[in-house]
């Protein structure tokens, strides 16, 4: 349940990188330029080269082998400089079905692209709220149809990865952005970052397009639990940035001759933050511990953990974002500050996969009450 | 009495006459009618309207004849209210120096100072904003630093201000300025109105989290101001600003209260956007308590200022309650505003695009900007502190 | 929705009286001595003379017509100093039903009894959760069945009444405690008070015992949501004053060499828990009002306005009693202060006429929702 | 390493021979062998297995052997432990002199002290008693006021000590008391050992809100100390106490997770006492998701501890992860107490009546005595400053 050399190693570098070519502020700017895109190519290039693509596949598929502990190192350097990236829709959600789902061949084929930065889409959510029991997209006699939103990093994507119903079973069907049939619309969220919403109408889906065969239920609520760690990792990240900037806050900022973090109403609460944060670490560190020993059981344990992990981060950034808004007076509601962007993370984030109404309902199922 | 109801009757028939039906609707922010050189209509109807409350002295209806107010009693003012309430009459004239500059020159003004001013501001011809605020003196606004030097015919400012709502649409401004920096804190204020034309000011836009905002920050660059500018005493300006500041603390209230959001109520919203069972229910009966829990409050909130009311009415009122008012009624929207964004999903992530509809782009931006209730006007550390110091007596 | 001179002089007479003659601390010489009654009959006698009997009814059967919020504001003063008399279970539910059902005769025979202090005991739970939608007790061919829980002073009471189906239609019975068949257990509560468990086997009931005819399931309700709106009220007479001696103590005691009351988080604690107050307050007064100014509808109004009410009391008294107590350190967890009697009462009246669940789930039906 | 296997094989064969059947199973309260005067043995079995233990030193295994100790280093004593675990073996004795005086009489004690009584600790024929906190003295300790006067020969010591647990069946007592009232806080207290039996000694119960408690009120009038008694130097107690307080911390939380409650689990209780639809859900969805809360919270305290191990055993401990465990426990139980309360509705609300049943009555006791939690061993609010200071590095 912590980070050995290489993941810390990774951590550090990859926050140094973030520091110098993406901190936070490079967010405000990526929002309020002209246009949207899911991420900055150039950076993500970089970021690949570092191994992003790489963290979790094998070494005979150009896999760097960190782990899931290195993926959470990864993603908590990403959630503190705010850095917009593929690494969850692609390396983890990508990758994960690939690597559990596909043939040989596909696997041989796919899984080195992803490890070099190659960036794929996965499409699964398609009402307002993460629902992914709840798939209505159709592949039938090799058309595709349906709709999907909140598709990560489409509008970039060279290869996407669609979950549909194949007659009683799930399947992922592998679909090539250019293929006819396709609307995809793109639009901004409130942080800056970009979802695509897509739908597809009688795309042309062959037998050989969809990751292996039989059913992909249990391997596509694998992948997605692994991402909603992977996301919870993030969040942690922000929250903890913005404690860190609360508290340098509250001990510079001075009123009535004392700096406010004196005033023990304001410690208390960062105390609290603190101590929220520590417990959601330690869900999030628990899973990723099990999964890298492999003493998970992955048809009911890992479900149980994500849904765990995720509901505690979720609460975790949006409550450290509120209270480090409040607790930065009038500077913490201006878009000055870098506060705010990560308010609107949080509440992004908050959705990606889940939030903690859908988390809590399901960790209840899972406990049988 | 009976020239009272003569008055009522006299004043509803002229509203009837003179408040045409476009400005007897719920006023839209865009059409609120300000003072001052950018004042402008958005009909012919609301400029009619203007004119007539404004010859009547309407727009400030309870200050002196003399200097151009409407001279009315204060039972006859409340007949105004009440009749101009009746007929959903819109405010006639939006201006700092109605709500809040004009009761303290009346107070603590000059002759001279209230013939400058008065006049002009219930014609609307001023537009006014307040200096307080600065970036190192918020809750501790009496730490505030901008330096007023005597210079014998006149005061030279330097220093700035923030959070000047409108600042940029401003003739004048009154201000808060250290005349004396050697003085306990609150001893060396003077009360201060500088002509924003003056050379030397110069306003900036502030961008919330919300977006674009009303409000500025101000700056003053060796900005010259006539001595007669100074209200009250030299270095007693912090009576005048206690005054002032009870007035924005109701203002902050009332206009809260005013945004009445016609939006989609939250049962409607979260029956559109969650699942409900045959008979009507919620099904994810933690939202559905998370609702209750928001409705029972903001329902006792609604009876917390009934009560306010009637003990008002029986001239007992208990000055506790109304120190709880501000941070009962912003955590709660807060709250709202957060539950409301969870009911949304993802369809509450979007900022301005194209298939967001009106009303979850309002609750998005409204998220976002209420953020600031909590700290403007007071923030609710403050507020709590308050009420644990002069409600409770608890020891400082 | 504020006291008239009547109330308020009712509210301070009572509270001199109980000052004098049953303080806070009486309750814990009441419960620690041997065996158990619900309440001092002597005390309650005293009570009697000034019209706690009597508050609700009109003056021609006895009663002074102090109106509702007259009986609030005798709650408060009962809950402020933890009195436990037989004002909930007769003068307010008891009377409420003859009031409401009762025949001519048996509201001018019964209403002045209550009035001058007769004490009546009503029988509706039947489980251990509040809930008067489902009452098992039958009353047919004459013959009472069936068993009753948390009975509020049926130990001493000379009157009971007892609600039933008689076939579709809910019936409260008239049964004199002595008649056969009738078994009860009277037990101690955590606070010191006590409640009666009874079971009704085949006991005689004749027709003209019975609250007038037709259905009462109206009735039934209005009384218990009256009688809900009393244990508001002395919730929050309860709440006040643990408040009040909490900011008294934490004035007075000193640690690190200043008063304790000066640490902000525990100043900002106290102001919340005022907050709270105040609201629940409001609610509660606001109910109160209307009953009083006739400007509520029975059928729908009343029954959300007691829930609003006791909703927020409840979680005030749970709340203050708690801080209260944790504000108190060392000395707050000791039998020998009056906290931990109101932490206990606070347990005791969250549970009589509904918990927090029972009246939000009935608040967001009643919403429609 | 040899060695060490060799000394595992011959403690597991000791202890299998040595600890009787009835020694095997988790402790009860009344079951607990106690120190001192009082000790009574609730069976045979318990006498034979205590004295084994008491002979070979291993009431306290890792003390030295020449004051009666085990003498074993550490790896032994470890060893011992998970032996013992591995067997369910009960702890052979419980006294606060094992647990707190015993390392620090080993780190300050003089060699005639060490000799008077580690011994006898060793073999629990003296139970001692802890007196820190007296009534005006609690989270701030070093306020304490106990006098202890030098009288040439003798100390003489008059006040009173709070929440000295099982005073009233204690031979000794470790005190801190004022010898200095003129320095400075901290730096007039020196640590004192106290006989019980002393002339002017005495004890009274004090009762909780959750019923009869094993803590007492011990008061000191006009009692004459020894001065071979004080341990440390004179003034200088303060250092022992801060030793001894780190001791009390885990003591406390080891407490509370060996009080294991074999209760039904909170879903269990929810299911019975509460409806659940056909599929097992509970059906009020708010009940459920409180439920969900305490178990993630519960869990997520369980990883928070494991990951503490991990660090450890990775030799890179987060001292500031360590701060926060007694807060989060003790929070977290509270709420737990209160769903119990909530779920048994009118069934939880009895005290000792004859129609509660055991697990309800355990729940309803518990309720009301782990309030003391968030106060005893270091108030929540406490920690709450210590986190923010130490942990966070917030300005003090």
């Amino acid at each position: 349940m912590i980070y050995n050399e290489e993941q810390s190693m990774l951590r550090d570098t990859l926050l140094d990188l973030l520091a110098e070519r993406s901190p936070p502020a490079a967010l405000r700017a990526w929002r309020d330029r002209d246009g949207c895109a899911s991420y900055d190519n150039d950076l993500w290039q970089q970021l690949a080269e570092l191994g992003l693509g790489a963290l979790l596949l094998p070494e005979a598929h150009g896999g760097l082998g960190f782990g899931y502990l290195g993926l959470g190192a990864a993603m908590e350097a990403l959630g503190r400089h705010l850095a917009l990236t593929p690494t969850v829709g692609s390396t983890v959600l990508a990758g994960e079905l690939i690597e559990r789902l596909g043939s040989d061949t596909q696997r041989a084929t796919l899984l080195p692209k992803i490890a070099a930065g190659t960036v794929f889409a996965v499409a699964v959510d398609e009402g307002s709220h993460y629902n992914p029991a709840a798939i209505g997209a159709t592949l039938e006699d090799g058309r595709l149809n349906g709709a999907k939103t909140m598709v990560l990093n489409a509008d970039l994507a060279s290869h996407w990865l669609v979950v549909a119903n194949r007659g009683e079973q799930l399947c992922v069907a592998l679909v090539d952005p250019s293929t006819s049939g396709i609307a995809i619309t793109t639009e901004q969220l409130m942080d800056g970052s970009c979802v695509s919403s897509i739908t597809f109408t009688d795309v042309a889906v062959g037998d050989a397009d969809c990751l292996g065969s039989g059913c992909s239920r249990q391997a596509v609520g694998e992948a997605l639990d692994i991402a909603a760690l992977a996301t919870a990792a993030e969040q942690l990240g922000g929250s903890e940035a913005l404690l860190e900037q609360t508290v340098a806050f509250l001990s510079e900022r001075e009123q009535f001759g004392v700096k406010i973090g004196t005033f023990q109403a304001l410690q208390h609460r960062c105390a609290q933050l603190f101590c929220e944060l520590e417990l959601a670490k330690s869900a999030l560190l628990g899973a990723l511990y099990q999964l890298d020993s492999g003493s998970i059981n992955l048809a009911s344990d890992l479900a149980s953990s994500a849904s765990h992990a995720k509901a505690l981060a979720n609460d975790c950034y949006v409550k450290t974002s509120n209270e480090a808004t409040q607790l930065h007076g009038g500077m913490g509601v201006t878009d000055e500050m870098d506060i705010g962007l990560y308010l609107k993370r949080s509440r992004v984030c908050n959705q990606l996969f889940g939030d903690s109404r859908y988390h809590c309902d399901r960790f209840a199922s899972l406990a049988g009450f | 009495m009976q020239d009272y109801d003569q008055f009522r009757a006299q004043t509803r028939a002229w509203l009837e006459t003179n408040c045409p039906p476009s400005q007897r609707q719920p006023v839209l922010e865009e059409e609120q009618i300000w003072a001052g050189k950018s004042q402008h209509f958005h009909n012919d109807e609301a400029r009619q309207y203007f004119e007539a409350m404004r010859d009547k002295g309407w727009t400030a209806p309870d200050w002196p004849a003399e200097y151009g107010g409407g001279g009315l009693d204060a039972s006859q003012t409340k007949i105004l209210e009440q009749e101009m309430a009746r007929l959903n009459c819109r405010p006639p004239l939006y201006d700092m120096g109605i709500w809040m500059l004009g009761p303290a020159l009346l107070a603590y003004g000059s002759e001279e100072q209230k013939r400058e001013h008065i006049p002009r501001i219930v014609r609307g011809e001023v537009r006014w904003a307040q200096g307080y605020s600065e970036p190192g003196a918020g809750s501790d606004l009496a730490s505030l630093k901008t330096k007023c030097e005597d210079c014998g015919d006149h005061f030279l400012v330097n220093g700035t201000k923030i959070w000047t709502t409108k600042a940029d649409h401003a003739d004048w401004i009154f201000c808060l300025v250290r005349t004396d920096p050697t003085a306990a804190k609150q001893a060396g204020i003077s009360f201060l109105l500088i002509d924003m034309h003056s050379g030397g000011v110069s306003t900036a836009p502030i961008k919330l989290i919300s977006g674009a905002s009303v409000f500025c920050q101000t700056f003053f660059d060796n900005v010259k101001v006539p001595k007669n500018q100074l209200v009250g005493e030299l270095n007693q300006g912090w009576a005048v600003a206690k005054e002032l500041l009870k007035h924005e603390r109701k203002l902050m209230s009332s206009m809260s209260s005013m945004v009445q959001d016609d939006q989609e109520g939250i049962v409607e919203l979260a029956k559109k956007h969650t699942p409900t069972a045959p008979d009507g229910k919620l099904v994810d009966g933690a939202l559905r308590r998370d609702i209750t829990r928001h409705l029972m409050n903001q329902r006792a909130q609604e009876l917390l200022n009934e009560r306010l009311y009637h003990q008002a009415k029986a001239r007992a009122i208990d000055p506790r309650l109304g120190m709880t008012i501000k941070h009962i009624g912003t955590a709660e929207l807060q709250r709202k505003d957060e539950l409301l964004l969870e009911i949304l999903g993802n369809r509450g992530l979007s900022w301005e695009t194209p298939s967001t509809t009106d009303n979850e782009h309002t609750i998005v931006k409204n998220w976002a900007y209420d953020k600031a209730h909590t700290i403007a006007g007071g923030t609710s550390e403050i507020q709590l502190n308050i009420i644990a110091k002069r409600a409770l007596g608890l020891p400082a």
